[in-house]
């Protein structure tokens, strides 16, 4: 049963800036690809995994394919995991030649994240992704990935800056396009809001908190870290309190519409980002254990 | 059920029916799972399935299995509990729910080609090859070897291998005991092979612990045999979207010769050839 | 069974800076009181709590008592906790008149920690802790909380500036005793390795890391936030990975031996910190569970 | 052992014996656990245990739960399955393993200084209460007037209650069930009373839910009769480390008049007077 104060309806269109989203669960980057399997998946009492969704943010993409970082890259940990693949993608010719006409013609509605080492780099990115998708009707808008910690040479410590955030999404664009610009956040500061506002300042439409934290998992057998880079970014349900925490900090401190990311695995878990304010929720991890985790959310959200 | 005709993974939440020891280490699992389309295949020997606890008790990732039979409804797999979730698993009582995503993953090849099959199975890989050996190994060209390694007699699920196939056991037989040899099983295979290497070409499948693959690939290898292997990579998502179980395939045209594939999506099951075995660590990842 | 790589006794005698520990386990600020209560404790095996531990170190002192925040102060989430008790403590004199004598008296080695709101006021309880234990064999040393996020007027900002963890060392003496000076470090800040390099520059014999996360959960029937206060202090098995990954950067760039705090319930996890280099631990949330969880601990890694 | 009598608290690992339904809504758990020095007392009335689960599957917390009895080694509890610990709880069959901290807190005074006692509980409050009639029913200052409120008549645990305990449920009763009355407890026992107030004084112990213990309050206060009630508070440790389970008590020297004590450690029982009411919450938190 949902609570007394839930009153919106998750499946119903809604604005982020100049662009309108066909509802407010979404899938997060890398956890659900190109959003280009779901068609072959099939669940009892659902048509697809697209099911309700208002978007699937598609995985990160680089100028360049990169073949991502050596394995192991996955470590489970008892209510979470370390991820560190290292922005395997197909890059972005692959990505406007094939993946964007692909789900367009599927009719999946879309947000396509990309990441880059420098502004200059962010500005191309946003071109050529503007210019394949000026006619889609299923491309809602960018995310830019400004905060992946699996990467040596950008990712990092250059989303932790607020000026850096800033160059990055007036190269962007600035939001000057007609579909929605927003900026995903990394959580690995001491100030997130402080981006938040940067983001916002220089034109981002909303900002999707968060992204991964910084985490290590150590191999008892050798007491080396588990992970071949160290660090792993640390998802799933053991980071919604500080996930929460962060968009909380956000949403007061910062006048900039929010997406949650962060731990959900439920309608609960989601509630609970709507309850803070953020405007729409992305499931990242969960959606991994089964397609239809963001499906079956929207649908209980939406009947109660 | 796509274009190749593998059917389509299914997201639903099964009912252990039955769960219990069927030697020493290995234990069978059956799972009732809800639909079932009347005439299509339910899966294809060597596709898995990503199982896990339903709700707040979910472990992050499932845990993949492969399957060993779907029938009336019921899925069965033959698994070892090693681990955190393996060992809750084994813990499961009749009428618990089990979430399941499957069938999942490319599986063997249906037909040979002719060629007589030979099937290498060791420990918990045998579930895709016993099916494959249930399911084609009357319409394949040629009497089918099928070969099982095992760490001791004890661990040997004589329901399942009965005799049918010939068994390899590590650690010394009690005298007299005929039921099986003593030794690796990729060298049993090898004695039970004989000259037949040079009587006409086999195709070889096998799926098991690295180091018996490895021994199985430069078996075929050396007589010029196709080979199919399924591998393992711990897996996140089992359905190929994480890219989180990679393994080196072959690719002339990338810079360094190979590409990263999912172990998941685009395989469990490889051709030998297809991997970039030069660039593999010892467990099978590059 | 303990992996090869693992040879020490954490229970022998080890030095931090100037003084000797009788050991490698201890338990953390604000999870096992004062250490005044373990010896009404039993459990089969087990002369007491104390068994086998370095240090008790104590509940976080103030100059003035302090009551506390309202209730409720503690949430449960699925791997984890968060607190918002707000330094309830007995204060300064009723710590250096009564609390010290009577560890002492039992012969339960402590480490004191204490907490302030300006360098000045961490200078006189550092003093009056000094005076009071001077003569004591089982206070080994200070702990400098500068990262206690639930109280309003200093806590967390504080600790997150690296002149300001600087000048409360220094005020502390600097690391001029005869007894251990440890900084508690706050991991809510994007490079805690700054704060481990200021602490030892100022003169800390070593750094305890780490405090609490910033975290928060929702009351789903209110949709509030369950803590009065909003935020709490994340803790238990959820932050471990989190917390290895701090010390982890502290221990690779910063030249001072880390205290690990964060997550550990298991000679496992004990064992992960140590691999990364930690000198010893503390068992902070999984002590609430069981008086006896340290002590357990100690004497696994002891014997394997 | 204490001082005072109180038996140290100890932390063990039990095993289920016995784990099911006592009522509509009750479950009584059977918990062995080893040693328990003969003679000794192992409890006082009113003392909690914090249980957990072992192991990997623990709760960040224990769960407190009143000791109903402890007998040869074995505790008894009386809980309800209402949120994710309890209903983990609930699903333990016997064999399974349980963490026990206790037993812990303050009880119920033993003595009532030769007044007639008048025990009061409502639903899960039901143990602390139930085992002071246990223990000290015969020996107290007059027969005890015991009165045990449940929501509806299929709710209350007649094993326990049995008839020396006037009971009263919510929901009304189906005609000529004379088992119980309908209504509140406290207007059970103000009925019961009748005009005894004025006959002699009575010492008045409760446990159950907060609008329960403000009217027992009012009841005993309005009589002018001593009067304990054993408060509930969310707890992290249960044995006084964390200061996680405060509410407030009256501290005239203190700026505010009063100072937050623990719950499970100066508590779960209070003196009425101790409590300072004008700045509790509902619930009873400061
Ligand atoms: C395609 C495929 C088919 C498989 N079929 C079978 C089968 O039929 N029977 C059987 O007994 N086992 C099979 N396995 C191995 C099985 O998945 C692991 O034994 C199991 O995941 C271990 O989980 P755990 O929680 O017990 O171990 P833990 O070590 O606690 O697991 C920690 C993490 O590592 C992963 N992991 C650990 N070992 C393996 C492994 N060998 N392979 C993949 N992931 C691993 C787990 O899934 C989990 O995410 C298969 C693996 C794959 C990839
Ligand atoms: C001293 C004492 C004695 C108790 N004796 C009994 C008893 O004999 N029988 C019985 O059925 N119940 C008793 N309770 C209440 C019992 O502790 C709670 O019902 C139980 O903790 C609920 O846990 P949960 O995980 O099912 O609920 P959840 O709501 O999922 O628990 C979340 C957290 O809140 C805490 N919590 C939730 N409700 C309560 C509550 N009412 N009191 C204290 N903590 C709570 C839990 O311990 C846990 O930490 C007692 C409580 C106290 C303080
Ligand atoms: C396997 C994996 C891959 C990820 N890849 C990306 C990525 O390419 N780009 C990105 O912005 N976030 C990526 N993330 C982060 C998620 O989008 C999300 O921000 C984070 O996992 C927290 O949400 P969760 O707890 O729901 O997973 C990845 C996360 C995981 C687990
Ligand atoms: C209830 C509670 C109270 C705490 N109080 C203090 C405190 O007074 N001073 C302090 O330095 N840390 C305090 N901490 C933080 C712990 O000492 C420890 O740093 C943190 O909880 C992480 O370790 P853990 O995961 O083992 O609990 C407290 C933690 C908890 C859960
Ligand atoms: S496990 Fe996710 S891509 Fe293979
Ligand atoms: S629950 Fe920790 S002090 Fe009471």
């Amino acid at each position: 049963m949902m609570p007394a104060w839930w009153r919106t309806d998750p499946c119903a269109p809604f604005r982020i800036g100049p662009r309108e989203f066909p509802g407010r669960i979404w899938t997060a980057s890398g956890c659900f690809a190109y959003g280009l399997t779901g068609h072959e998946m099939t669940a009892p009492g659902y048509a697809s995994p697209y099911e309700g969704l208002g978007a699937v943010v598609t995985k990160t993409i680089t100028p360049e394919p990169r073949a991502g970082n050596p394995m192991p890259r996955l470590v489970e940990t008892p209510a979470g995991a370390l991820n560190s693949i290292g922005l395997e993608n197909v890059g972005l010719r692959e990505f406007v030649r094939d993946v964007m006409p692909r789900l367009e013609a599927a009719a999946v509605p879309f947000v396509a994240s990309i990441a880059a080492t420098c502004p200059e780099q962010f500005s191309d990115l946003a071109r050529a992704v503007q210019t394949a998708g000026a006619k889609m009707r299923h491309w809602h808008g960018l995310e830019l990935n400004l905060s992946c910690p699996n990467v040596a040479e950008g990712g990092h410590d250059f989303g932790k800056d607020p000026d850096t955030v800033a160059a990055c999404v007036s190269a962007a664009g600035g939001g000057a396009g007609d579909r929605a610009l927003l900026v995903k956040l990394t959580p690995n500061v001491g100030d997130i809001a402080a981006l938040a506002r940067a983001a916002a300042a220089a034109g981002a439409h909303a900002v999707s908190a968060v992204n991964t934290f910084v985490g290590l998992d150590v191999d008892l057998a050798t007491g080396r870290p588990c992970l071949p880079r160290r660090f792993g970014g640390y998802s799933g349900a053991a980071i919604l309190p500080l996930a929460l925490a962060k968009v909380d900090e956000i949403v007061r401190k910062a006048q900039v519409p929010v997406v949650g990311v962060g731990g959900i695995g439920s309608a609960d878990d989601a509630l609970k980002y709507f309850a803070l304010g953020a405007v729409a929720v992305q499931v990242g991890t969960a959606q991994m254990r089964d397609p239809f985790c963001a499906a079956r959310i929207a649908r209980q959200l939406q009947t109660g | 059920m796509g274009p190749t005709g593998i059917p389509s993974p299914c997201s639903l939440v099964g009912e252990v029916m039955a769960n219990g020891p069927v030697s020493s280490g290995l234990i069978e699992m059956h799972l009732r799972v809800p639909g079932g389309s009347a005439g299509q295949p339910t899966f294809f020997p060597g596709q898995f399935a990503m199982l896990n606890r339903p709700g707040a008790s979910a472990w992050t990732f499932g845990r993949p299995l492969s399957i060993l039979a779907w029938e009336g409804g019921v899925v069965r797999f033959l698994y070892r509990a090693v681990g955190r979730g393996t060992r809750e698993l084994a813990g499961l009582g009749a009428g618990s729910g089990l979430t399941f995503l499957g069938p999942l993953g490319n599986p063997f090849p249906a037909e040979t080609g002719g060629l007589r099959p030979v099937l290498i199975a060791g420990g918990v890989g045998l579930p895709p090859i016993w099916s494959w050996l249930q399911l084609y190994g009357a319409r394949a060209g040629g009497p089918a070897l099928a070969c099982f390694g095992a760490r001791s007699v004890e661990d040997v699920p004589w329901t399942l291998v009965g005799d049918r196939w010939r068994v390899a056991v590590e650690e010394a037989l009690a005298a007299g005991d005929g039921r099986a040899s003593t030794g690796l099983v990729t060298e049993l295979v090898t004695a039970e092979l004989g000259d037949s290497a040079l009587d006409g070409a086999c195709c070889v499948m096998a799926c098991g612990p690295w180091p018996m693959l490895r021994a199985v690939r430069d078996l075929a290898a050396a007589r010029g045999w196709p080979c199919w292997l399924s591998l393992e990579e711990h897996m996140g998502c089992g359905y190929g979207v994480c890219k989180g179980c990679v393994v080196p395939l072959r690719e002339p045209s990338a810079d360094v010769g190979w590409r990263p594939a999912t172990c998941c999506q685009e395989g469990p099951v490889f051709p030998v050839d297809a991997l970039a075995w030069d660039v593999m660590q010892p467990e099978g990842s590059p």
